[in-house]
């Protein structure tokens, strides 16, 4: 009888306490950050999906379509063909395609790269209907940025 | 530190002794060429290092052995980590490969069976440790191991209509 | 006075149909916007200003879903279950007296009346829970009816108490009683009962468990029985059960404050009017939102255990130590 | 429109089939659960996973270890450090790569912040299953500061896919090693108020003390690992049995609770939080300068033949792989042993003769994760 009692009441001190938690919240201003209007800004390591980094001498990219990250990506999502142009010493990317419907952003193929041609966007606000708007063309990509 | 492992291992070594007729491996293709790790056989009951392999006991019993291996180890306080099995096609034969762990003592036992691949079926241990029985199930369902005497051997992880079994290395997925 | 006296109920009507209905969708608002707060959230803001016509939105979407009558279910009673909470819902206005001359009808036996129509309720949820042939809304109903059960004795048990303090069933003469200021309040009259404070803890948290709110939410449950009761309840229809909800906590919080917090009555009795009455049933209203949104669901069992061996013992002492107080006085 | 009678749907003996799931808010994810109940009591209670079964062991018998990498992230989407961890520690273990000692330290810190931030998921979803909302924002609040420290090194919220073999992927700056600091000076405090308003609080006590027992020789036979056994009685805890990277370095205790009921382990896990938070410290403050790597790592991973195995202590216990290599780039057979299936094993026989809500407070208090059930 005596322990309900001492229960009851301690208990009853436990809401208490709670509810003084709560409140005590209650009057803080809320953590959120409410998206559309305000975003939080990109860490510098974010992974986006990938693209082709621009070689700063030449204005095209760095990539030697050696096809390493063809290789190493786990979920065969990169495409890369190549010619050999007269007059350059390396291979050259005719195409360079990039499904990232398939992508897990895993991040092989940027560290297998040997001549750090690659590189992750930032871009995470990506919405669509179709799957065909996730079949990247980042040469054309590469070159849109130049513009 | 090895007392106690060691004394498990005599014991188990007592398990692998008598070789009743080991799993006949005969209907191995001689042709065929034989990968590394199945071509040298392992003594049956070796301690082996920790830092190395990642287990300090490692058994391999007849067959018809596993549910006694289960016994013992059970009586020495040991607890069920997994089952599961090792598609040998080259050898011809199914591995059964029961990990077992100690929750107060810092031993890890590999026991392992082999049987043959065309006939895969062993005892289960299910009822000697009940933790066994859905590692059995997940192992039936994916390399079709019967596990003789099991509760409920319908399909687990898989469809419930499903009759393939995808880590057999045969296994070809529908195009 | 006979041709004003009909048009004056009608007005009430309405006006009391208004006020829940505005009440039901606003205090969906207020529990959001609260619960957004308590959580460190903003709650709703894109609806209109402060998200204030979000409840409109959700009134739209309400009312333009199809109502699904599950196949096997009682059709009859699956469609009257709704208006069987609300009904009686809006008949308790009736008699709640939000000052000392609004109210629909000043009732000698108000009191009896509000509990008489408010234990309707139940039945309301059990039909719609076991018409609606779902598994979790069959458990849900024999869970509320145990519950209310349960509740409905320590309640009434604090409503005897307080009888006998006020010596009335008559709501407006409660409401008189306590008029001086907060001293007078029956909460604080500690000479008449010096467990008060405890009689209205007690009648208040048998008023969440009558209303099925958090902790006692055992009826809808939604992380053991989905929706519970309201499962198979699809557009208005589940959006009926919803104001019945919040009708009546408005009238369980419109009691208390009746009861035992003065009423119309200002805490230093200057100024008494509507305004104090709204003031203190919306303090109670948002306490309820408060103790849903700190406090985890009880167990069942714990529930009935908390009714049965905790608060009828602790609401009979109170209403033999009345009983004593009332009655030593008068003996000399 | 036909609807069986009845009698179809009632079984036999006056019980009923009730099936809980695959999409209900007390299973966290797709599981069901088949009960036979008896009123509000459970007779039987059969788990049926495999909803979301991926097959990640064939897939690791069809790619590279590296690329294999991914994958491990992905199956038990809360604690995937330690996941990686197993990985990538049985492939050095097998080929004998040495870990640079920072590298070590820098896996122990990340693990255990993901360890924080898996407990604190399951604190809030355990909260919602019991029926109280508001901790689940405070708990996500605070991880959301994990993320973003986790983020900021490894680029990605969840599925990180930090670790490789020989060491990690970046180098942590200061950055990340303030903000760690920060984060476990801010912890601190937030552990008083979970306790305050949680754990001390009466109806949670009501309703964990005592409901939902599970035997330490249970756990045993079972397999149960991690806060299940811990909270058995038994201080059995990877990290210390069989410790593995650097964790022989630190101070920290094994929380252990022999009640062996729900509440035991959730106290477990609250406590938990508190060691981890300890070791991280410690962790910080004696980083060891030197590569992030282990030098020469080569291209393509290659295992020499014969089979390992190596466990780490996940969040939710003892996670394990094992390896059968036959000496090429791709394993021959990856068996990937998840805490989460065995300890969802034992629910038939723990949950016998329990009402449903205290059951559902037992499924919550395992702390499932659906993939990892069903891989």
């Amino acid at each position: 009888m005596k322990n309900l009692i001492k229960d009851s009441v301690s208990g009853f001190k436990t809401l208490v306490v709670g509810m003084r938690l709560t409140i005590d919240q209650f009057f803080r201003r809320p953590v959120t950050v409410h998206y559309p209007r305000e975003a939080l800004k990109m860490p510098e390591r974010y992974r986006g999906h990938i693209e082709l980094v621009r070689d700063p001498e030449t204005g095209n990219s760095l990539c030697i379509a050696c096809k390493s990250c063809e290789k190493a990506c786990p979920s065969d999502c990169i495409f890369v063909e190549g010619i050999k142009r007269e007059g350059e010493k390396r291979k050259s990317p005719t195409e360079f395609s990039l499904d990232f419907t398939k992508c897990s952003l895993c991040g092989s193929c940027v560290e297998v790269c040997p001549t750090d041609a690659l590189r992750f966007t930032k871009e995470y606000n990506l919405a669509s209907t179709e799957r065909s708007a996730y079949l990247y063309d980042l040469l054309r990509r590469l070159e849109g940025q130049k513009k | 530190m090895n007392g106690f492992i060691q004394a498990l291992a005599d014991e188990m070594s007592r398990l692998c002794q008598p070789a009743p007729a080991t799993p006949p491996p005969a209907d191995a293709p001689a042709g065929e060429t034989p990968s590394a790790a199945a071509a040298e056989p392992p003594p049956p009951c070796q301690i082996t290092d920790y830092g190395k392999r990642g287990f300090h006991l490692d058994v391999t019993v007849p067959p018809d052995r596993v549910v006694d291996a289960a016994h013992i180890l059970d009586a020495r306080g040991f607890g069920i980590d997994c089952v599961t099995g090792v598609d040998w096609i080259a050898s011809g034969q199914m591995e059964v490969v029961y990990d077992y762990f100690h929750p107060t003592a810092p031993w890890r036992v590999v026991v392992r069976a082999r049987i043959p691949r065309d006939r895969a079926e062993i005892q289960t241990v299910s009822h000697v440790f009940p933790g066994a029985n859905w590692h059995e199930r997940e192992t039936h369902d994916f390399f079709d191991i019967r596990f003789i005497g099991h509760p409920d051997l319908s399909p687990f992880l898989l469809p419930e209509d499903s009759d393939f079994h995808p880590l057999r290395k045969d296994f070809t997925p529908l195009p | 006075m006979t041709i004003i006296e009909p048009i004056r109920i009608l007005l009430y009507v309405v006006g009391a149909l208004a006020f829940v209905g505005v009440n039901a969708a606003y205090l969906v608002w207020l529990e959001r916007k609260a619960a957004g707060r308590f959580q460190r959230r903003a709650g709703p803001t894109e609806v209109g200003p402060a998200g204030l016509l979000q409840p409109v939105a959700d009134a739209i979407k309400l009312m333009t879903k199809q109502l699904i009558v599950p196949p096997g279910s009682d059709e009859l009673l699956f469609r009257v279950a709704p208006v069987m909470v609300m009904a009686p819902a809006m008949m308790c206005f009736a008699t709640i007296p939000f000052a000392d001359s609004i109210a629909a009808r000043n009732i000698d036996v108000g009191l009896l009346m509000i509990f008489a129509f408010g234990s309707i309720n139940v039945m309301a949820v059990m039909l719609g829970g076991w018409s609606s042939r779902n598994k979790y809304a069959i458990i849900s109903a024999a869970r509320v009816v145990s519950q209310n059960v349960a509740y409905e004795i320590p309640m009434l048990l604090t409503i005897i108490t307080m009888l006998m303090v006020a010596g009335t069933m008559n709501l407006h003469e409660i409401v008189r009683q306590q008029e001086a200021g907060f001293w007078a309040w029956n909460v604080f009259r500690l000479a008449s009962n010096p467990l008060m404070p405890v009689t209205f803890i007690i009648f208040f948290i048998c008023m969440l468990a009558e209303t099925n709110r958090a902790p006692f939410d055992m009826a809808e449950a939604e992380s053991e029985l989905v929706a519970g009761a309201y499962t198979e309840y699809s557009g208005m229809g589940f959006g009926v059960f919803f104001m019945g909800e919040y009708a009546n906590i408005v009238i369980g919080c419109a009691i208390a404050t009746a009861l035992f917090l003065g009423g119309w009555g200002s805490p230093v009795g200057a100024l008494p009017g509507v305004w104090w009455f709204l003031a203190k049933m919306y303090f109670l209203i948002f306490s309820v939102i408060w103790i849903r949104w700190t406090f985890p669901r009880t167990q069942f069992y714990g529930l009935l255990n908390l009714s049965w061996k905790i608060l009828i013992p602790v609401s009979l002492t109170t209403l033999v130590l009345t009983s004593i107080a009332i009655k030593i006085p008068r003996m000399f | 429109m036909s609807v069986p009678p009845l009698e179809l749907i009632k079984g036999p003996d006056e019980t009923f089939i009730l099936n809980l799931g695959p999409q209900h808010p007390a299973t966290h994810g797709v599981l069901r659960i088949k009960l036979t109940m008896d009123g509000e009591y459970v007779t039987r209670a059969e788990p049926v996973p495999g909803y979301i079964h991926r097959m990640h062991e064939k897939m690791g018998e069809n790619r590279t270890w590296n690329q294999f990498l991914p994958n491990t992230s992905r199956i038990d989407y809360l604690s995937a450090m330690a996941y990686t961890h197993a990985f990538v520690g049985v492939a050095e273990r097998a080929a004998g790569i040495e870990v640079p000692p920072r590298a070590e330290y820098i896996r122990v810190i990340t693990s255990e912040l993901n360890r924080i931030s898996s407990h604190l998921v399951w604190f809030g979803a355990f909260l919602l299953d019991l029926g109280g909302f508001t901790p689940l924002l405070y708990a996500f609040d605070d991880r959301e500061k994990i993320l973003d420290l986790l983020e900021g090194i490894t680029g990605s919220r969840l599925t990180y896919c930090y670790y490789r073999f020989g060491g990690v992927c970046n180098d942590v700056d200061d950055a990340f090693l303030r903000g760690t600091k920060e984060f476990v000076a801010h912890m601190r405090p937030r552990m008083k108020l979970y306790r305050d308003l949680v754990t001390d609080n009466i109806i949670l006590r009501k309703r964990l003390t005592d409901i939902g027992h599970i035997s330490a020789d249970m756990c045993r036979r079972y397999g149960a690992t991690g806060p299940v056994i811990r909270g058995a009685g038994v201080a059995y805890d990877t990290r210390k049995v069989e410790p593995y990277s650097a964790y022989r370095e630190f101070d920290f205790d094994i929380p252990v609770f022999p009640e062996a009921d729900s509440m035991a382990r959730y106290l477990v896990r609250m406590e938990e939080i508190v060691q981890s938070l300890r070791i991280i410290e410690q962790a910080v403050d004696r980083l060891p300068d030197g590569p992030f790597i282990a030098p020469k790592m080569p291209k393509v991973m290659k295992v020499p033949p014969g089979d390992y195995f190596y466990a780490t202590e996940a969040a939710r216990g003892r996670f394990a792989v094992r390896a059968v290599s036959d000496g090429k780039e791709i394993p021959y057979r990856l068996k990937l042993r998840a805490p989460s299936f065995s300890n969802l094993s034992l629910f038939e026989e723990a949950s016998r003769g329990m009402m449903l809500p205290d059951a559902l407070a037992m499924l919550g208090s395992l702390d499932l994760v659906i993939p990892d059930i069903d891989r």
